[in-house]
């Protein structure tokens, strides 16, 4: 395990201590927590938006935390779902009222976490409603979720609700329109080489030199199939015609496309694979409306790539275009 | 016999041991199916669970197995935080009151945690989880009328082998089922260190 | 070698056709060449801003292009320089008579290309100043540069000088700018892994399991010291360290930090490090007025960073904070 | 002998032969004391002269020494485009007007060539570059009367060679120094190459 950092055990409380540090106006670390807020929050007359899971997923999710998007981000261990103590100190560090929003990851462990928070949250009488995000077309049921995972897809989730949040919209209004992206948001992933988890010291599976995995999730989990590994060309095919296949498109539809790097995958691939998934889209008479090509939900150290769609009415596009002042996603 | 305070801690302080010993193992479960950290997870909690019941002193059997279960919840994080949490938890409320547990008291209680795990995770026997440990382990107590270690700790630990058996069933595509098939579920691993553990305490309190 | 890629000897113009498609609206390639330039060069009183240099390093160049930053970036091969006749289109696609600005990293090759256009242009009546990016202080001569490399630094350089040029500067105000960030600008690296040129199908250096190179180069060249791997907070010590005792800083002094991925090191990594280089800074009294997490100038997939430091005086303040639109350096 | 419009032909169209035969062995060389993109370059730039010139009608053996000049400029990149470039440019320049090459001319041009790299590259012996091997050549040839193939090849094998031992002088830093020892230049490497096809066209011709 080659790693740029001091303990293995440490590695998520010394990397919020950077970020910090990083971004010293914008953010602030709640005391004796692993959360990432707004230094402004919490917010009046603003519901607070609040996501989070396990880290190693970065810029996911502090990287988000920003005027128009998150107001809190809660990191986990590496790959490990915070718990409902971590969860229910942001929400109640957000709360002015108007209630919070949550913002959760399909795994069974950041869904049992943050609801569990949710119960506590509701019990000492604070609003809060939550979306799971689900937009991983790979896998039905995986190893270790029920229903489908959540990847990349998350962030356009991030992005639209937080633009609406900001906007002085009600938790339902913010709930309403979170569910319609995550009805019209869908993605697939693939790897090339797998990732290492700090405290674990090896990687999490092996793949031969000549090997790819499709359809894998974010923390390494079995994909769909492995096999030889195939051209860029190749792999933007398999990837969008999975993801098209499970949504309806029509001619003339409006689409937001996100090509995200998993983690050591050089931009230069991935817009060598962004070109082949616009000609698709092309072919099909689908218009792309914008482009997010970069890293944006990886997983450590690990090569290759995912590719969502995101179908857009007239209020997404407004609000995926709205200011965002989050240091991943400025806008 | 009946459990005491001392027991339960011992209990505790035993399966600490084992989960520390086999982090690296309960680790290695997690990689082929999971996502490597089971072990990690485990052994951070159990850590701070005995940091925890170690230092306290305690009135009653409940009030240790709540401070597990909170504490496991707050420091384990992933799916089974809470699982096990939840599962100590409801074993904590279902014998409060108890100073000791006698074998009735446990077994009831048992079978609580086993139907808290199943409502909070909305999982069943037969997926390929924990509670495919618990739940024979409550079984087997059903058909007793007293501990019985090396009963308990055989019992866990063939429904933990059989895990490896186990494919995912309904609802998980095909290419799952038969990658799952071979390995043994790490939260089913770490769930046979616990009872296997609880052995311990009671061949020592026998 | 595992890339998303389809043929080894194409991957600068796949990818330059993936940076358009992804930017369509801020963005165009010119006809028949490498070059991507703002899709409203040439622009009317404006000194034109044009950089590039050998692919890989993304997204150094295309991916500074846009308002604020450069007006073109020009494409080599991986890893070596594009040619003058390129270098040329890109300074005759970009004059509007108020003369043209080229940033070179100090490579030979660059060097030499790059000044071959300028002879070419100024004999077409094009007025041309450049400046050499000189920020490297690992190694004094490397072995095919005369003088320090040109690394992570550069996209400072862009920033101001783009920021000078939109205000409407002139030809030799831009260049007194960009000569001051030169002056006040030092970097150091240092890599965990190789990378693999495409076209060459190997790494281009081995390093063992616990070893690390000290004061590399982005294109893999040697450093410093070859040595066992250390900790985040000894790797941020010694390239922090090197930076400093290279130029002079006093009490008080406001820098801006960018802590830089090389490619396939997570940002949880990069955010450790910047803990650590914030704190030496702190000790010393340097005020660190803005600082910069990610990757800015990489080598492909290689693991490793890079630390850069640049004095701001109240006018380099001013220029970093305007508003860029490059997609890659949004601001 | 006089080299003809045909002999310089030749005698690129040997020198991609070796280039791109030897490709990944020069993009070898690069590894270690460079960014490892030599043969890769090489072989782009010599396939494309070979392409260009093949197709050409040509009156003078400047002419074709020009297009190879340009068309390694334009298609190389890299420290090594403009400095081969501009060899062959400034040879070319200094032969303008002969439509064949005798040897004192010839000879003239190699030296101009090697005046005008110097320049561009501000580079001179002994720095470990192309430039030990164009050098050695120059004086070699000004020792003599005529083209002796044999004797080219010889020269510039040896001077290839002795690269190997030249450490980086004035100005570099002593860690580099050490790591440049015991490897040829990559551009001296393919500089070999040219002067090996030249011995072979003169050889031919005898
Ligand atoms: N819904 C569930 N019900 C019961 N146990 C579960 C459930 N989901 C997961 N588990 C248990 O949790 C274990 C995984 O724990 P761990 O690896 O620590 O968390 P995570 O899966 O979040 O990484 C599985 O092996 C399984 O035994
Ligand atoms: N200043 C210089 N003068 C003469 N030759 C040089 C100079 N710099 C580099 N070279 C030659 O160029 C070769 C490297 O070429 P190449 O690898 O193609 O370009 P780059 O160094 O830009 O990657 C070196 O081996 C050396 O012979
Ligand atoms: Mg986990
Ligand atoms: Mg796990
Ligand atoms: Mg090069
Ligand atoms: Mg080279």
């Amino acid at each position: 395990m080659k790693k740029i950092i001091n303990d293995p055990n440490h590695v998520v409380q010394d990397m919020i201590k950077g970020m910090v540090m990083a971004n010293p106006k914008t953010v602030k670390q709640l005391e004796d927590t692993l959360i990432i807020a707004r230094s402004e929050a919490p917010i009046a007359n603003k519901v607070g938006l609040v996501s989070g899971g396990g880290s190693g997923h970065e810029p996911a999710h502090a990287g988000y935390v920003g005027k128009g998007m998150l107001d809190a981000a809660v990191a986990g261990e590496v790959f490990t779902s915070p718990t409902p103590d971590q969860v229910l100190e942001a929400i109640k560090a957000l709360d002015s009222g108007k209630g919070v929003f949550l913002v959760i990851k399909n795994y069974t462990g950041d869904v049992l976490n943050f609801e569990m928070a949710q119960e506590l949250a509701e019990a000492e009488g604070i609003k809060v409603e939550k979306v799971v995000v689900n937009d991983d077309v790979a896998v039905e049921d995986s190893s270790f979720t029920t229903g489908r995972r959540g990847i990349a897809g998350t962030v356009f989730v991030h992005k639209i609700a937080g633009a609406k949040a900001e906007s002085g919209a009600s938790l339902e209004e913010v709930k309403a329109v979170a569910d319609r992206v995550v009805k019209n948001v869908r993605s697939m992933g693939m790897a090339l080489t797998p990732c290492t988890v700090p405290a674990a010291g090896r990687p999490s599976f092996q793949l031969d030199e000549n090997e790819m995995e499709i359809g894998i999730g974010i923390h390494g989990e079995p994909g769909i199939e492995r096999k030889s590994i195939a051209t860029a060309d190749e792999i933007a095919t398999e990837l969008t015609n999975k993801v098209l296949e499970d949504i309806e498109f029509s001619i003339g539809d409006d689409v937001a496309v996100m090509v995200n790097g998993l983690g050591s995958t050089p931009e230069m691939e991935l817009y060598i694979l962004n070109s082949k998934v616009h000609e698709i889209l092309n072919e099909k008479g689908i218009n792309v409306y914008k482009t997010f090509v970069g890293e944006y939900m990886t997983s450590l150290e690990m090569a290759g790539c995912s590719v969502t769609l995101l179908k857009l009415d007239e209020e997404l596009k407004v609000l995926l275009d709205a200011e965002s002042l989050a240091p991943a996603f400025l806008n | 016999m009946e459990l005491q305070v001392k027991d339960i801690i011992q209990w505790f302080e035993l399966t600490n041991e084992k989960i520390q010993a086999n982090k690296d193992y309960l680790t290695s479960l997690d990689q082929p199916i999971g996502d490597g950290d089971h072990g990690i997870n485990m052994a951070r909690g159990f850590k701070e669970v005995v940091n925890k019941i170690s230092t306290q002193d305690y009135e009653n059997v409940a009030d240790v197995l709540k401070d597990v279960a909170m504490t496991l919840m707050s420091k384990v994080g992933g799916a089974s935080g809470p699982i096990f949490g939840t599962a100590f938890l409801k074993l904590s409320i279902a014998v409060k009151g108890s100073d000791s547990l006698n074998f009735e008291t446990f077994t009831k209680g048992l079978e609580e945690a086993v139907n808290g795990v199943k409502q909070r995770g909305k999982a069943t026997e037969g997926e390929k989880t924990m509670i495919d440990v618990w739940s024979p382990v409550v079984d087997y107590l059903k058909s007793e009328k007293d501990f019985q270690g090396d009963q308990i700790r055989k019992t866990a630990k063939q429904a933990m082998e059989n895990t490896k058996e186990i494919m995912a069933t309904k609802g998980r595509a095909s290419y799952f089922k038969e990658k799952s098939i071979g390995h043994i579920d790490p939260g089913a691993a770490s769930s046979f260190y616990i009872f296997e553990a609880l052995a311990e305490v009671i061949k020592g309190g026998n």
